[in-house]
């Protein structure tokens, strides 16, 4: 007779977390191209130039920031958020010991440790645009305009950054579930979303105004933070709802 | 904003690519070595980062709050009580006629200085004082090293003063900018983070003190302020 | 050894090996016999089936049984496996003799000259 | 250990499973036997709570199957559309899995990958399907679940790795003895395993027996047609073949011995009907035999 095994959900989430960490070990690497790539850009044609001044000074400023390689992280950790939820990725699991609770959770904190690998790769990219630019052969002086970073920027930009690529990975995670469920999704949510963006993006949006506002107008560090906790735990929250009852190799 | 969409479709090609990339059989040896190749990359620079020369703007720190507004002061006729410190440069002159002309070249139209003018009883020459008040940042750092030296030149053949510089500069910066998560919670709130830096004061003019019955005409887009006259001559 | 996709059930085919065994003396009086589970390695078959098979020859008493110990031979083994054989075996193959010498109208005195004519010849041989 | 009740089950409209119902009791070898789509896959993820019955009710060690973590973690569904991530080796797959399940034994895991000559650092993708089979197989058996389930086991292997594997499966099993069930559409190379059969055809289960009774459920009849019909009277036949007045007849074997002899004195040759015959017989559509396609023209 063979013995029966209790599995405790935590231990059944651990494990899916490893095994994700090293079988999904190419979702890693399709973010640092793309941050490898955004530093290509930015170092060879900086984010931004401005100008601006007074009565006896004005500014051409070409701007080198690693705001690119976080938009560009952002970016892929939605489509990473969505392509978790496909058939090949939902499947994997159900090799092994698993239910849907345990496989989204350790999805869950898979996401959210690439969200924070990818958020500090993100940030010392910074180090690496700077020293192309020092290192190409018209190097121009860089100017620091702002002055050094200290340590306490530092962290909680990175915890800000950390924060605003996990809630892009929850928020692709629930638009993937939303598809896995309802097929026709994968059409009406891009459509809308471009149709929103080109219709009214042009005419500030009222509500992608105010949405925009809601995060990115936060000054405040820790309302910030709590903002951006309830957003990625209201998006978790409604996948596992919604993915909780769906099938497997149903086909 | 409408580009966005299309940045969007060319990320997700992007990741496709990638991810077959990650795929494809037989070890490519960049393929397996490629995260280790960029944290190494990645700790080289940030360890060399420190060793950089600093890259700061050159200049002290300033309040803001201590420079005064010498606009307002001119007008009030109280220039003199402005600190010494902002009267950069003087010069006199000895003008050769009554009407005296001020001519701008044609290239620094675009600066409009301003001219203020007070008559002075038993005045026989001409002084002109360039009064300047530090360009400081946001962040309160002054970079009023990087503007120009004013010039002026008397003809006295055409009794003319010719504003060859007026000290306006534009600086040509290559700039490590913080990231936007950073700039969010730490920089000057009123900042947009998408706009450049905003500098302060550095405003500048050119107080002149003539004689009594001197007159001042301007050439070119020239703003001239009559000091302790309440009727302007026509 | 066994017909295993053979139309025999396999537990009958057990039992007629483990039959065997004991009328050629492979396993003595008294002695243990194969567990179904090594029969079921044997033969590559499910130990159920083995059992099937021991479990009919315990019920022919040809086998007993020591609680926890497993499956004896018992000592009346022999006599009653050739009983059983010369009443079912002999018994089947006299029915499809006869049958068969019925459809080619066969004579019952050429049959049975036949069958007298093999005996003789066989014994000759041994002979 | 397995109770179906009335289980059904619909994809958009077709049925994959219609009121069955069965029980599988603890530490035997089932065979589930059935034609393609006659259910056999849908019955099998139910019971590993991949997929949620329509109605009816399932239980497994006496839980409801579907998204049941005690079930995933005692049971073991191995089949061809078993997916591995394809960034990891193959020898990582193996101590991936002993993570998962308790009862894993490496070691067995380990010598069963040497003898089918795996190369460690293959990947599953890049295998072909027999040799996924087989993986998948090593899989299987290591695990060593309360509830193994092979769905189509030997698709695309040779003779050898099959018999090589209906081995290794007797094998484990005598030495550890659990629930298993394998689904086929052949029987005869694995009936000497089977204890139980399942036969199912369109989503309703036909039979449940032991294997040894199989063996025995039919018998062939061969004779003179008027003679055979006389006999048999409307009994129903699971197979007929006839050429002119001569025919083979299969029916369900209900008779004593006494009748069989004096059927035989009428000239009518009997013999047994192999399961795999049986199961081909009952499981074929109700249009007859592939006879009635030529007779028509």
């Amino acid at each position: 007779m063979m013995s029966f095994v209790n599995v405790s959900l935590k231990e059944t989430v651990w494990n899916q977390y490893c095994f994700k960490l090293k079988s999904f070990y190419g979702m890693f690497r399709s973010i640092i191209i793309l941050q490898v790539i955004a530093i290509g850009f930015t170092s060879l044609a900086g984010v931004a130039s401005t100008g601006s001044g007074s009565m006896t000074i004005s500014f051409n400023v070409q701007y080198y920031s690693a705001d690119a390689v976080i938009a560009f992280t952002m970016i892929g950790l939605f489509i990473n958020g969505i392509q978790m939820t496909t058939k090949p990725f939902r499947e994997d699991d159900f090799v092994f010991v698993t239910n849907r609770l345990s496989q989204n959770l350790s999805n869950m904190a898979f996401l959210l440790t690439v969200s924070v690998a990818t958020g500090i790769t993100a940030l010392l990219s910074r180090n690496v645009i700077e020293m192309i630019r020092y290192f190409l052969p018209e190097h121009s002086y860089m100017q620091d305009m702002d002055g050094p970073n200290t340590w306490y920027m530092v962290v909680g930009g990175g915890i800000a950054t950390i924060l605003y690529i996990a809630a892009c990975s929850a928020l692709g995670y629930l638009v993937g579930s939303l598809v896995q469920l309802y097929k026709g999704l994968v059409i009406i949510i891009p459509a809308v979303v471009i149709g929103y963006s080109v219709i009214l993006g042009t005419q500030e949006g009222y509500i992608m105004g105010k949405i925009w506002a809601f995060y990115f107008s936060e000054h405040h560090l820790g309302l910030f933070a709590v903002k951006l906790i309830c957003t990625i735990a209201i998006c978790y929250g409604a996948a596992i709802l919604l993915l909780n009852q769906k099938e497997v190799r149903n086909v | 904003m409408i580009i966005f969409p299309f940045i969007f479709i060319l990320l997700i090609m992007l990741i496709w690519v990638a991810n077959s990339w990650g795929k494809r059989k037989g070890a490519g040896f960049l393929r397996d070595r490629f995260i280790s190749i960029f944290l190494i990359v990645l700790i080289v620079s940030t360890v060399m980062h420190f060793f950089l020369p600093e890259r700061q703007l050159v200049g002290g720190k300033i309040d803001i709050s201590t420079i005064p507004d010498i606009f307002h002061e001119g007008y009030e006729g109280r220039i003199d009580q402005v600190d010494s410190q902002y009267l950069l440069k003087e010069w006199t002159f000895t003008p050769k006629q009554e009407m005296i002309q001020i001519a701008l070249p044609d290239e620094l139209n675009q600066s409009q200085p301003q001219i203020f003018v007070e008559r002075i009883k038993g005045l026989d020459v001409m002084e002109v004082g360039y009064y300047r008040t530090p360009v400081v940042l946001t962040s309160g750092l002054d970079i009023s090293g990087y503007l120009s030296e004013p010039r002026l030149r008397f003809e006295a053949g055409s009794n003319q003063i010719i504003i060859e510089d007026t000290g306006y500069t534009v600086l040509e910066l290559v700039a490590l900018k913080r990231e936007f998560p950073i700039n969010q919670f730490y920089l000057d709130q009123h900042q947009d983070f998408f706009e450049g830096p905003l500098a302060e004061r550095g405003d500048y003019l050119f107080y002149l003190r003539i004689p009594e019955q001197a007159d001042v005409e301007a050439q070119g887009d020239i703003w001239i302020e009559w000091i302790g006259e309440e009727t302007e001559s026509e | 050894m066994l017909d295993l996709n053979g139309v025999t059930p396999i537990y009958i085919q057990i039992a007629e090996w483990m039959e065997n065994q004991i009328l050629n003396g492979t396993f003595q009086i008294d002695e243990k016999v194969h567990s179904q589970y090594t029969l079921a390695e044997m033969f590559n078959i499910n130990p159920a089936t083995a059992a099937k098979g021991l479990h009919l020859l315990s019920e022919e008493e040809i086998l007993y049984t020591k609680r926890g110990l497993g499956k004896f031979v018992s000592p009346l083994a022999k006599t009653i496996i050739m009983e059983k054989r010369k009443s079912q075996t002999l018994t089947g193959l006299i029915t499809d003799l006869v049958l068969e010498a019925k459809q080619l109208q066969v004579e019952d005195d050429e049959l049975l000259e036949m069958i007298r004519k093999e005996m003789k010849q066989q014994k000759g041989e041994e002979i | 250990m397995i109770s179906c009740k009335h289980v059904t089950k619909t994809y958009r409209g077709t049925t994959a499973l219609n009121r069955l119902s069965c029980n599988i009791h603890e530490n035997t070898i089932t065979g589930l036997i059935g034609r393609n789509a006659a259910g056999k896959t849908t019955l099998l993820k139910i019971l590993t709570g991949m997929i949620k019955e329509s109605s009816g009710e399932v239980e497994v060690f006496s839980k409801h199957p579907f998204n049941n973590l005690f079930v995933s973690a005692n049971s073991i569904l191995v089949d061809d559309q078993m997916s591995f991530a394809n960034s990891i080796s193959l020898y990582e797959l193996l101590q991936q899995a002993g993570r998962f399940y308790k009862n894993w034994d490496m070691d067995l895991a380990l010598r069963l990958f040497d003898y089918f000559s795996f190369q460690p650092n293959a990947i599953h993708e890049g295998l072909s399907k027999g040799r996924k089979s087989t993986f998948n197989m090593i899989i299987g058996l290591a695990s060593r679940c309360p509830l193994t389930i092979f769905d189509e086991p030997t698709t695309g292997m040779d003779a050898v790795v099959r018999n090589d594997f209906y081995r290794a499966l007797l094998k484990d099993y005598i030495a550890h003895p659990r629930t298993i069930i394998i689904s086929s559409h052949h029987l005869d190379e694995m009936e000497h395993l089977l204890e139980h059969v399942l036969v199912i055809k369109k989503g309703k289960e036909l039979l449940h027996i032991p294997m040894e009774d199989l063996k025995e459920y039919a018998i062939g009849l061969e004779g003179k047609t008027a003679v055979l019909k006389e006999w048999l009277g409307d009994q129903p036949v699971l197979t007929k073949r006839t050429a002119s007045d001569y025919a083979y007849i299969a029916v369900k074997n209900d008779f004593d011995t006494e009748q069989l002899e004096q059927v035989k004195q009428q000239g009518v040759k009997v013999s047994p009907v192999s399961a795999n015959d049986v199961c081909m017989y009952l499981t074929k559509g109700q249009k007859g035999g592939i006879d009635d396609v030529f007779r028509q023209r």
